[in-house]
């Protein structure tokens, strides 16, 4: 392998990569693997060390930014939540915020306040999602069963909103694509309320679990500087204390005249990257409750596009932040009904690079606990 | 919607060329200007502004140089990380473009602020990633983020980063043998 | 002691569940009722009602052969090809409508947003599973047919949790 | 849709058939009825009613109303019912298939969901033997570069080895053991030791690497922890004053020891969660890690056989907690709620003709009474069995205990991660070696300050 241009960890002593060939034993992880996902990790241990990680990632790689050149503005928007069905509006956001841009056209208050509500809705579905599997990951199955679960009620919420259990294919340039139903404003505070009172009460099953804190604390241990430095993003950025969240910083929508309040943990280990999520939750919740109190009651919810919308000669980069990080999506321009260039710049994508690092002299368990609370997801990554 | 999505796109209308005339535009917001005058005072003629939006701008920089501009960005202003980097083809200009997005954690007053890097390198019509002319030196050593997405550009465009240690294959698969698929000559099937 | 304590309270915690309804939805035995008839636009404001975007239903009264949401779906899923018919309607000259295979459909709606004019719907029918790859070709014929669907089950929040009923 | 396979001829059918059935006559008669023969001449035959029981006086009393019940009793009494059936493999593999039933389904209900429900109609109870049905129906696939021998005699010494650990187990008075050993408690030591030399054999055998990787965690885990199991149970030991179980449980007719030894009760459960790989201690099935450890290559029956060990070894597990620390079958009789000195040996009544003894024993269980003139194995002098009330109220005394135990083991399993293998061994033997010692001392203090023990106060 190759050299690191940030000094590696301290490895144990008695661990060299070079000289212990025949000591060191490689370990495909993947793709097909109840601890990977839809990855492979090629792994090398030296007994109970990783000594090298090489993630390999596009086994489900579908050329979304392929597909998007020859389909036009509108149609490109049950493919490009494809990479993450559980977050669908969030990978949407940014698509749909940057060809408002280039088409300009402006969006009604009450559609952005839609938005923003179901846009936490689905970062919360998302994040159970996600925190089910690092239950079980860390083999603890009842982790596993209560977020998915609890999630039902959400994706009851969005389906009584888009129509839709997963795939909703709400967001379109100019508002969203149906009204809320009738009385939504009750039933949404009553699940969320409910479901805030259910995720408070993980804590003691598994947060403050004293078994999963002597697990993971410590363990892969991201400072703030090479979190800055590799580029990272999302809950594995602010669990190394940097204070980035876009909702704040570069607010989208009506996220400025919401009071969104960032979570930050100093630790920058396995555990804080697994909690920072978590409270993201709570802060959703949070959010969802004010944005429907400042909801217009009434008023339109989708400015018309022309059949057909085209953009200018330009480009757009816009980002939101998604479930797992800042996703952004820079879109290029040549006055046609099809994007020339659409990329899609995602959070697993960027949290992916601390792998290789984080895992290097870590223990074989930890690796799924390293692994998992990177808050990757594989189908996002490989677009 | 007309019938006109599904034809490839057309050939014939070559758009202008990479940096159209700024038109009549309001006038470029101060703090984004003044980031933008750091390095085009440094590096007067390698590189061009293409525009200077709010939050947003880009400036265009000759391959030669772009590891240069990347080391003075990395050191004189707090563009601390690349979000991505974005390659595009130009297959009637010949070029394919590498359009790296750098952002700041560090300095709050630039959290907003994203500054796109841009560069063209020629194409070649038979390409043969990593041993033709399409070659960039890597901004691995300046902004560490790009390692991945300077990979994927490679596999999906076939621009070498020379001084990058890890030059292999990312998303495609290993026995991938056709052309660099996000390449506009690469098509579809059925599209 | 902060170590046994955690683990009193996670058992604790563990046990007080024990007691808790439970959420699951008992499927073939309830159905989950949903909001309105399906995802479908107002004729009179043109706005889209909310609703589940379930198996289409087609009106043929209103269809006019326009391939708008073939051509919608052509970017999306190629679910949708135009058939003959028997030409009984005045106002669809070309006598072809919609027949859409659900084996490639994915229910994204935007056929129904496509339809000016408001012809094609979509219905609270989710249950289309079928022995054969042909079954899940639904012709214009069968697209007619409005879905007998009975949902009843809701969801319910009480103090020992929530649950369906 | 059934589809009747496409080339089907009836009478190549039935000519399957006859020749099966052909086979099966000749092997039967040419091997089968020999090999009984020979086996009926070395067996002892027992005596009832003054006959010797050959097989066909037993064929013959079978339909004998007035004989089923001194035969039934025989039978009872023999050493291979007591192996097969009573208190040895049937007996635990009847509560391991009770332990697996309930583990669904509390862990369903800690996790709000519902768990097996339309298997067999009542909340799934036939889920167990349509899960074995599947096992059994499946291809049993072997590694092409697998030992094959050791691969295949991995599940069934595993099987083997804890069926030979269920046989230790008193489960109630009057010697209802398959073996009941002076040295019960080191023998029960002994085959704790098979199970990591299993583990590392089939998990070498099967040359992958998953599965080595989880051997070697097996034979970490099980190695370091027998050490604090064994001194765990020491105390009791010094305190008592033998090894044998049932003398062990007898001791705790007055209070069980647990009282006295709490601390080693928490190392032997927490060695003993270790032990049978469970969670929070199931790093060598560890899923996310390591597939599923040294379980990867099983397929079908093989991985059945490893599952049905590892639950025979959990009731046996569960069981020597009870006997050792909770009083195994000690516990008030149920009814009716008497002296057992009133049940077992009774009052006699005086100005009778012939002294006779008035017990309390419940009428209808004359299968499990005692009665000297047809019990023909008392002749021997090695085993002493009590009345059917005693029996049952033992019984049902130590199934409960020991279901209590299981509901904690189980427990865990909802409610902790997995921990790592370093955490594992430094608990292993740092904690609990240490807190092992500090049992045996408060055990050895007890003895000397003679609070209990030979000759204590107590």
């Amino acid at each position: 392998m190759t050299e690191q241009v940030i000094p590696t960890k301290q490895m144990p002593p008695g661990l060299q990569v070079e000289n212990i060939d025949d000591r060191i034993m490689t370990l495909n992880v993947g793709p097909q693997h109840p601890g990977s996902g839809h990855m492979r990790i090629i792994v090398k241990i030296d007994g109970d060390y990783i000594v090298d990680a090489d993630p390999d990632p596009g086994y489900v790689h579908r050329g979304e930014e392929k597909m998007a050149e020859s389909r036009n503005y509108i149609t490109n928007i049950p493919h490009l939540e494809r990479p993450v069905i559980h977050d669908s509006c969030n990978i949407l956001y940014p698509y749909v915020l940057g060809v408002e841009d280039l088409v300009g056209i402006e969006v009604p208050e009450r559609a952005k306040y839609v938005r923003v509500i179901t846009a936490e809705l689905n970062r919360c579905i998302y994040i159970q999602y996600w925190l089910a599997i690092y239950g079980i990951f860390l083999g603890h199955s009842t982790m596993f069963m209560w977020p998915a679960g609890d999630r039902e009620l959400l994706i009851d919420l969005m389906e009584k909103i888009t129509g839709a259990r997963v795939t909703h294919a709400y967001f379109i340039p100019g508002g969203v694509r149906n009204d809320v139903p009738a009385n939504f404003e009750d039933v949404c505070l009553r699940q969320v309320n409910y479901f805030e009172k259910r995720i408070k009460e993980y804590a003691d099953i598994f947060y403050d679990n004293p078994i999963l804190k002597a697990r993971t604390e410590d363990t892969g241990v991201l400072s703030k500087e090479d979190a800055i430095r590799l580029g990272t993003t999302g809950s594995v950025l602010r669990a190394s204390g940097v204070d980035y969240d876009i909702r704040v910083k570069e607010p989208y929508d009506v996220y400025d005249e919401l009071d969104v309040h960032t979570n930050v943990l100093k630790a920058g280990d396995s555990y804080a990257r697994s909690k920072i999520p978590w409270l993201d939750m709570l802060e959703s919740c949070n959010i969802i409750r004010q944005a429907l109190e400042k909801m217009p009651k009434s008023g339109s919810i989708r400015t018309k596009l022309k059949p057909n919308p085209k953009g200018g000669d330009d480009e757009v980069y816009r980002r939101v932040e998604s479930g797992r990080g800042a996703a952004g999506c820079h879109i290029i321009s040549k006055s046609k009904p099809e994007p020339y260039r659409l990329k899609l710049s995602v959070g697993s994508f960027r949290n992916l690079i601390a792998l290789p690092y984080l895992l290097k002299g870590e223990k074989l368990g930890n690796m799924p606990a390293v692994y998992w609370s990177l808050n990757y997801w594989p189908v996002e990554a490989d677009r | 919607m007309s019938k006109a999505e599904t034809t490839p796109p057309p050939k014939a209308t070559p758009p202008p060329k990479a940096t159209p005339p700024e038109k009549t535009e309001p006038p470029a917001p101060a703090f984004e200007k003044s980031y933008v005058d750091q390095i085009t005072n440094q590096f007067s003629d390698d590189v061009e502004v293409e525009y200077i939006k709010e939050n947003r701008t880009r400036v265009n920089v000759k391959k030669e140089k772009i590891a240069e501009v990347a080391k003075f960005i990395k050191d004189n202003t707090p563009f601390d990380h690349a979000e991505s980097v974005t390659g595009v083809d130009f297959p009637e200009d010949k070029e394919i473009g590498v359009v790296y997005h750098l952002g700041s954690y560090t300095d709050d007053t630039y959290s907003k602020q994203v500054l796109a890097l841009a560069t063209r390198v020629p194409r070649e019509e038979n390409p043969n990633p990593g041993n033709d002319s399409t070659k960039l030196p890597s901004l691995r050593d300046m902004f560490y983020s790009v390692e991945f997405h300077e990979r994927e550009v490679f596999e999906m465009l076939g621009v070498y980063f020379e001084s990058h240690p890890d030059n292999r294959r990312l998303l495609l698969p290993e026995d991938w043998a056709d052309l660099p698929p996000l390449r506009k000559d690469f098509r579809n099937k059925g599209r | 002691m902060g170590t046994a304590t955690g683990i009193i309270k996670a058992l604790n915690s563990g046990i007080k569940h024990l007691a808790v309804k439970r959420f699951t939805l008992r499927y073939p035995e309830q159905k989950l009722k949903f909001v309105g008839d399906g995802y479908q636009f107002d004729p009179a404001s043109g706005v889209a009602i909310a609703g589940l975007k379930g198996r289409h239903m087609l009106f043929h009264d209103h269809c006019t052969g326009c391939q708008l949401c073939s051509i919608a779906c052509e970017g999306v899923a190629e679910a949708i090809a135009m058939v003959k018919v028997p030409d009984t309607w005045g106002q669809n000259k070309k006598a072809i409508m919609p027949q859409i295979d659900y084996g490639k459909c994915v229910f994204c709606g935007l056929c129904v947003d496509a339809c000016p004019f408001y012809a094609l719907y979509m219905s609270n029918d989710y249950e289309l599973s079928s022995f054969t790859k042909e079954g899940l070709i639904y012709t214009p014929a069968q697209l007619q047919v409005k879905p007998q669907v009975q949902q009843d089950s809701e969801l319910i929040i009480d103090k020992r949790g929530a649950r369906h009923g | 849709m059934s589809v009747i396979a496409p080339k089907f001829r009836l009478g190549y059918f039935l000519k399957a058939i006859f020749d099966n059935a052909f086979w099966i006559l000749t092997l039967v008669t040419l091997a089968g009825i020999p090999a009984i023969q020979i086996a009926l001449f070395f067996m002892p035959l027992p005596v009832i009613d003054g006959e010797l029981l050959t097989a066909f006086l037993a064929f013959t009393w079978l339909f004998n109303p007035a004989m089923q019940i001194p035969l039934i009793k025989t039978l009872l009494y023999s050493d291979l019912f007591r192996i097969a059936a009573f208190p040895g493999f049937g007996f635990a593999a009847l509560i391991a298939a009770g332990t697996i039933f309930v583990e669904r389904k509390m862990l369903a209900k800690l996790q709000l969901r519902v768990g097996p429900f339309y298997c067999g109609k009542i909340e799934g109870i036939l889920q167990l033997a349509g899960d074995g049905l599947k096992l059994i129906s499946k291809e049993i696939i072997i590694p092409a570069k697998a030992d094959k021998p050791l691969f295949w005699a991995a599940p069934v010494l595993f099987v083997g080895t804890a069926a030979a650990f269920v046989a230790l187990i008193p489960v109630a008075p009057g010697g209802w053991v398959v073996a009941d050993l002076d040295v019960g408690l080191l023998a029960v030591f002994a085959v704790i030791g098979f199970f990591p030399i299993i583990t590392i054999l089939s998990a070498w055998s099967a040359n992958s690497k998953f599965p080595f990787i989880g051997g070697i965690r097996a034979l970490h885990q099980m190695v370091s922890f027998e050490i604090p199991l064994i001194l765990s149970l020491l105390g009791v030991v010094i305190l008592t004053g033998t090894l044998n179980l049932s003398e062990i449980v007898e001791s705790q007719s007055n209070f069980p020891w647990i009282i006295f030894m709490p601390i080693g009760a928490i190392v032997f459960f927490t060695t003993m969660l270790a032990e049978l790989e469970r969670i929070p201690f199931d790093l060598p099935e560890a899923e996310s890690e390591i597939v599923a450890g040294w379980l990867t290559e099983f397929s079908g029956m093989m991985y059945g056989l490893v599952q049905l060990g590892s639950y025979l070894k959990l009731y046996a597990f569960a069981a020597l907690f009870v006997i050792i620390f909770l009083g195994g079958w000690t516990g008030p009789v149920f009814w009716p709620p008497l002296d057992t000195e009133l049940i077992t040996e009774g009052v006699p009544i005086p100005n009778y003709v012939g002294d006779p003894i008035l017990t309390v024993a419940t009428p209808g269980l004359p299968l499990f009474d005692k009665d000297p003139n047809e019990w023909v194995l008392q002749e021997q002098g090695e085993l002493v069995y009590t009345s059917g009330q005693l029996l049952i109220s033992g019984v049902i005394w130590f199934v409960l205990k020991t279901v209590g135990v299981i509901f904690f083991i189980l427990l865990p399993r909802g409610v902790f991660p997995r921990i790592r293998l370093d955490m594992l061994l430094h608990i292993g033997w740092y904690k609990l070696i240490g807190l092992a010692f500090v049992n045996i001392f408060i055990a050895l203090g007890l003895v000397y300050a003679g609070v209990i023990g030979p000759g204590g106060i107590l």
